[in-house]
């Protein structure tokens, strides 16, 4: 199923970790979801100089995570955000198809890492993280008004199905 | 001890579990000495009849049933679907509910979802936290237009064992016929289809060390089946195909074996698994048991781990030769946490630390103490790269 | 050559093969080391998964399809239920006929018919004295309202190869989609789903020599199929339940096999056949060829035989060591005459005296030599007792 | 399937064949319909001195047939018309739920050719045998008219099914 390159990063994944006072963090996911990887990074003269993560997502989540911070340590800023989720698909020798949205949540982690730097160099206020993307966190069930959890197929409540 | 050689320990025996040795051998004259097909004229093939007819005996016997009563299948799936599908076609329309519980088998939940399209409406029962259908739901939801309710002997994922004979019998004052999968309690759990009083009974080969590709169907005198897969006069008009015979005859030989050693498995799985709670639950901070802590299958032990990802957690595992199952969103095909833990009421978060262990026989203590050395230390390694995970408990307690 | 110890000439093949040797070892590993279920997500289980992914490809090869085209079935009678209520059910009440030839095997016959009591309705194509279905006759029932077409390839009973190219050609001239069940070709006549141009089409393990339990389903990509089974992602959520995965590698290798083998197993078939119907045709007077004379079957000859019925006849044959089928009133649980030689117009009487020989790779010349210096002796024992055999002929002509 | 008592009566079955100037001849079932018998007896005082029969039908027929000529053969007529078919069936040992209806056609057929013999010798003409009980031969298709054997499920002219 998964690729060598993915077992090996996975097995040892590169640059795990947090940057005490990194210069830009980026979030993506939602543990309420089940995917969230964080990018902590430090730059100078707009080069990436160090880059960490933390992940809390699946096999190639975690590999996908390791794999962008060794592809963009030590390279711009601007190639940093050329960076595509297919790059880092490819260099993992391949994703299985329904895996291949977390190779996109680490290009994503990278690049609100990099407009949280941008924002903070700026001095504009930092963006809210992700707001915008934060999923909804329940389904209302129709019938009876009970909150049920996003992943919900029929309602807790009352057992009508939930669409 | 040193592990010089890859040691494996498996405990995800609800996904697969090996053919036993004497399984086998009894299935292996089957394929190419022993080949007629039993409904034939001729002796080569009444001996293969009889040969068929003998199993059928014994798997009624694990059950209590009477050999007429039990329906060969390709597996526990096609046992529910024809289960489900065979009693409401049967009486097409007569009556348009069906009832079952939200944490059923996809086969059971997906057939019934199946008769939606033909404009019957399928009630979902909801479970308390420890995945225990509530019975007063089931008093307040039947009604005259309920044509079947199926609800799960053992639940595969978190281990309940369901209230069947109750449940059975609040359906029969309402003449409603009971369907119940008996997949995961099979040769692990005492069954005895007149105790429970259940019309229909689904089965499965594999945890009772027969093959993948067989099953069975119980089905009490006289209930009315339509077939799922239509043919000639196989399984007396109720399912048709060549019959299988090595596989019928490895289910046979399985049952048998079943049916002399239940007891002492059952202990044997018991004291396994109560270790096993034990030890992580002590072991592990920040874990939860999920399902029943007492109404459980004998062999199965299920946690949620706060902070980590279950296919992570499984695939680290597997590397050291330890192997489990998960029912984390991630580990999914569509990538939906597992809806019997969401039925559970575990938030999706916590869900994707899902971890279930299935023992077999061929399980040891020992093997529980291989666990105890490694599960630890890979959980304390994928929390450290988590980043919910802080101070050494999870950034908000979500259980 | 004095016959000292009891010889067996095995000549009902339709109805069971012996798994093949090197399929049988193929399976073996499966059963108890490589265990895995293929949805799991750790190694073994990947393992698993890929073999038997390499299966799919082999049968998919057979057939000239795609592997994602091809579904594991439990046999060729699932594969034909979930054609046809696979097709009829993924676009419920859009179209309300189908058509079905009169000579299909009961699990199509049957799969059609239950359609009836959801108002659909099925025709039955007739067909001529030879058992081929007229083209023309299609055209003119085909019409807006057919839901989906299905004629055999081959028929199992009489042997005559139906012309699918043209057959499935017309359906597609009315957008009809078009199943052919080729469970009895399948392995000794060529088959290719793109050259034959067909939408779904049906194959079973026995007859390659993979074992009872499985089969396969072609259906064209992109065409609309609800499972039969219901259940979870398995065969891409086309069918559920745990795959069969033995039954599975012994069907990929068998395939491989008769791929490899295919146009030489016909040439000998043949050469048995033709040996065989024309030693019968000189040798027993007042006997008939069922079916048509060269479009039919490589192995295949079947006849019939005026004034004794079949069942006494295949008994008697079997004590003799000789294996074969028939489609007699008496042999069937029924008690009817196969609905097969009734559509082929065959007064019952005359079918009563239905004798089939299907043959393998495995039988030889000396056993059609075997065959002829026991049959007609057996044939004139049962006349002898015959109160419709005078002088050598039947009492009243009635073919 | 088969008893070992229908096995050998069906390896070498007695009195098979014809009486040539029978006292009675008794034939039931229908070749068109598949199954048929005929017996023949021969009677002196009484006592039925000899019978034979034929048979077309299947292995429960002739062990049948074998079995009843057995089981009368010297008998008187009195004891011949009290065989049943289920004396016939235990004698066999069994017979397959779907066979039990040759045992009827055995004891049936002698019942015939007894009441054959019963007419001729009270000077009555034979009655014909088994006039009404033969069945019809076939079905008429109710769309297009098409005479169908007694077999079909479906109409050979049009294709209709035939109920
Ligand atoms: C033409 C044909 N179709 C379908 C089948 C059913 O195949 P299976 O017995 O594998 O279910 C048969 C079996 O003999 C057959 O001959
Ligand atoms: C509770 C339950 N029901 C049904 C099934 C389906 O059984 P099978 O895979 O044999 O089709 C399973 C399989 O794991 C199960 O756990
Ligand atoms: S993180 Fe959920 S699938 Fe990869
Ligand atoms: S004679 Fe037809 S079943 Fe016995």
């Amino acid at each position: 199923m998964y690729t060598e390159k993915v077992m090996e990063h996975f097995a040892s994944p590169h640059n795990v970790g947090v940057i005490e006072n990194a210069d830009g963090v980026g979030e993506v996911g939602n543990p309420v979801c089940g995917d969230m990887m964080t990018f902590y990074i430090k730059v100078k003269d707009g080069i990436i100089e160090d880059i960490k993560y933390q992940t809390f997502g699946c096999v190639a989540a975690i590999a996908v995570s390791s794999q962008v911070t060794d592809m963009v340590k030590g390279k711009s800023i601007a190639e940093a955000k050329a960076l595509t989720k297919k790059a880092v698909a490819e260099a993992l020798g391949g994703l299985p198809k329904e895996k291949m949205h977390c190779s996109n949540l680490g290009a994503e982690a990278l690049l609100e890492a990099i407009k949280n730097y941008e924002a903070s160099i700026s001095g504009e206020p930092a963006p809210a993280i992700q707001k915008s993307k934060r999923p909804k966190r329940h389904k209302i069930c129709g019938s009876c008004g009970v909150k049920n959890p996003i992943t919900a197929n029929f309602c807790m409540g009352c057992g009508k199905g939930l669409e | 001890m040193k592990d010089t050689q890859k040691r494996i320990v498996y405990m995800d025996h609800a996904a697969a579990t090996p053919v036993k040795g004497p399984v086998l051998e009894a299935m292996l004259p089957y394929f190419d000495r022993d080949f007629a097909n039993p409904s034939t004229v001729y002796d080569l093939g009444f001996r293969i009849k009889r040969v068929m007819e003998e199993q059928r005996a014994k798997v009624a016997e694990l059950i209590g049933a009477d050999p007429e009563e039990i329906i060969f299948t390709s597996s526990g799936a096609e046992a529910n679907n024809l289960a489900i599908k065979g009693t409401i076609f049967s009486r097409f329309r007569k009556a348009k509910r069906i009832i079952v519980s939200a944490i059923e088998h996809h086969s059971v939940l997906n057939s019934a979802r199946f008769f939606e399209r033909l404009d019957y409406e399928v009630t979902f029962l909801p479970v308390d936290k420890h995945g225990l259908v509530d019975s007063e739901r089931l008093k307040q939801t039947l009604d005259q237009d309920t044509a079947l309710v199926s609800i799960m002997h053992g639940n595969n994922e978190v281990g309940t064992i369901e209230p069947i004979r109750e449940l059975a019998a609040i359906c029969h004052e309402h003449g409603v016929p009971f369907h119940t999968d008996a997949v995961a309690t099979i040769g692990s759990v005492e069954i005895d289809v007149r105790d429970m009083d259940v019309d229909l009974l689904s089965l499965s080969g594999p945890p009772l060390g027969a093959p993948k590709g067989i099953g069975a169907l119980y089905f009490r005198k006289n209930t009315r089946l339509m077939p799922l897969i239509h043919g000639g006069i196989q399984e007396r008009g109720r399912r048709g195909g060549t019959e299988n015979v090595p596989g019928i005859v490895g289910l046979g030989k399985a049952a048998e074996l079943a049916k002399s050693s239940l007891k002492e498995r059952a202990a044997h799985l018991r004291r396994l698994r109560d270790t096993l709670i034990t030890n992580i639950l002590e072991g592990i901070p920040h874990v939860y048991l999920t399902g029943h802590p007492e109404k459980r299958l004998p062999g199965h032990a299920s946690f949620c781990i706060e902070a980590i990802e279950g296919e992570a957690l499984i695939f680290m595992l597997s590397q050291n030769g330890i192997y489990a199952n998960t029912g984390s969103a991630c580990a999914s095909k569509a990538l939906k946490t597992s809806p019997v833990l969401v039925a559970l009421g575990i938030p999706a978060a916590l869900a994707q630390g899902s971890i279930v262990f299935t023992l077999e026989e061929t399980n040891s203590l020992d093997d529980i103490d291989y666990t105890m050395r490694h599960l630890p230390a890979v959980v304390e390694r994928l929390r450290a790269m988590s980043p919910i995970w802080k101070n050494n408990a999870p950034v908000a307690t979500m259980a």
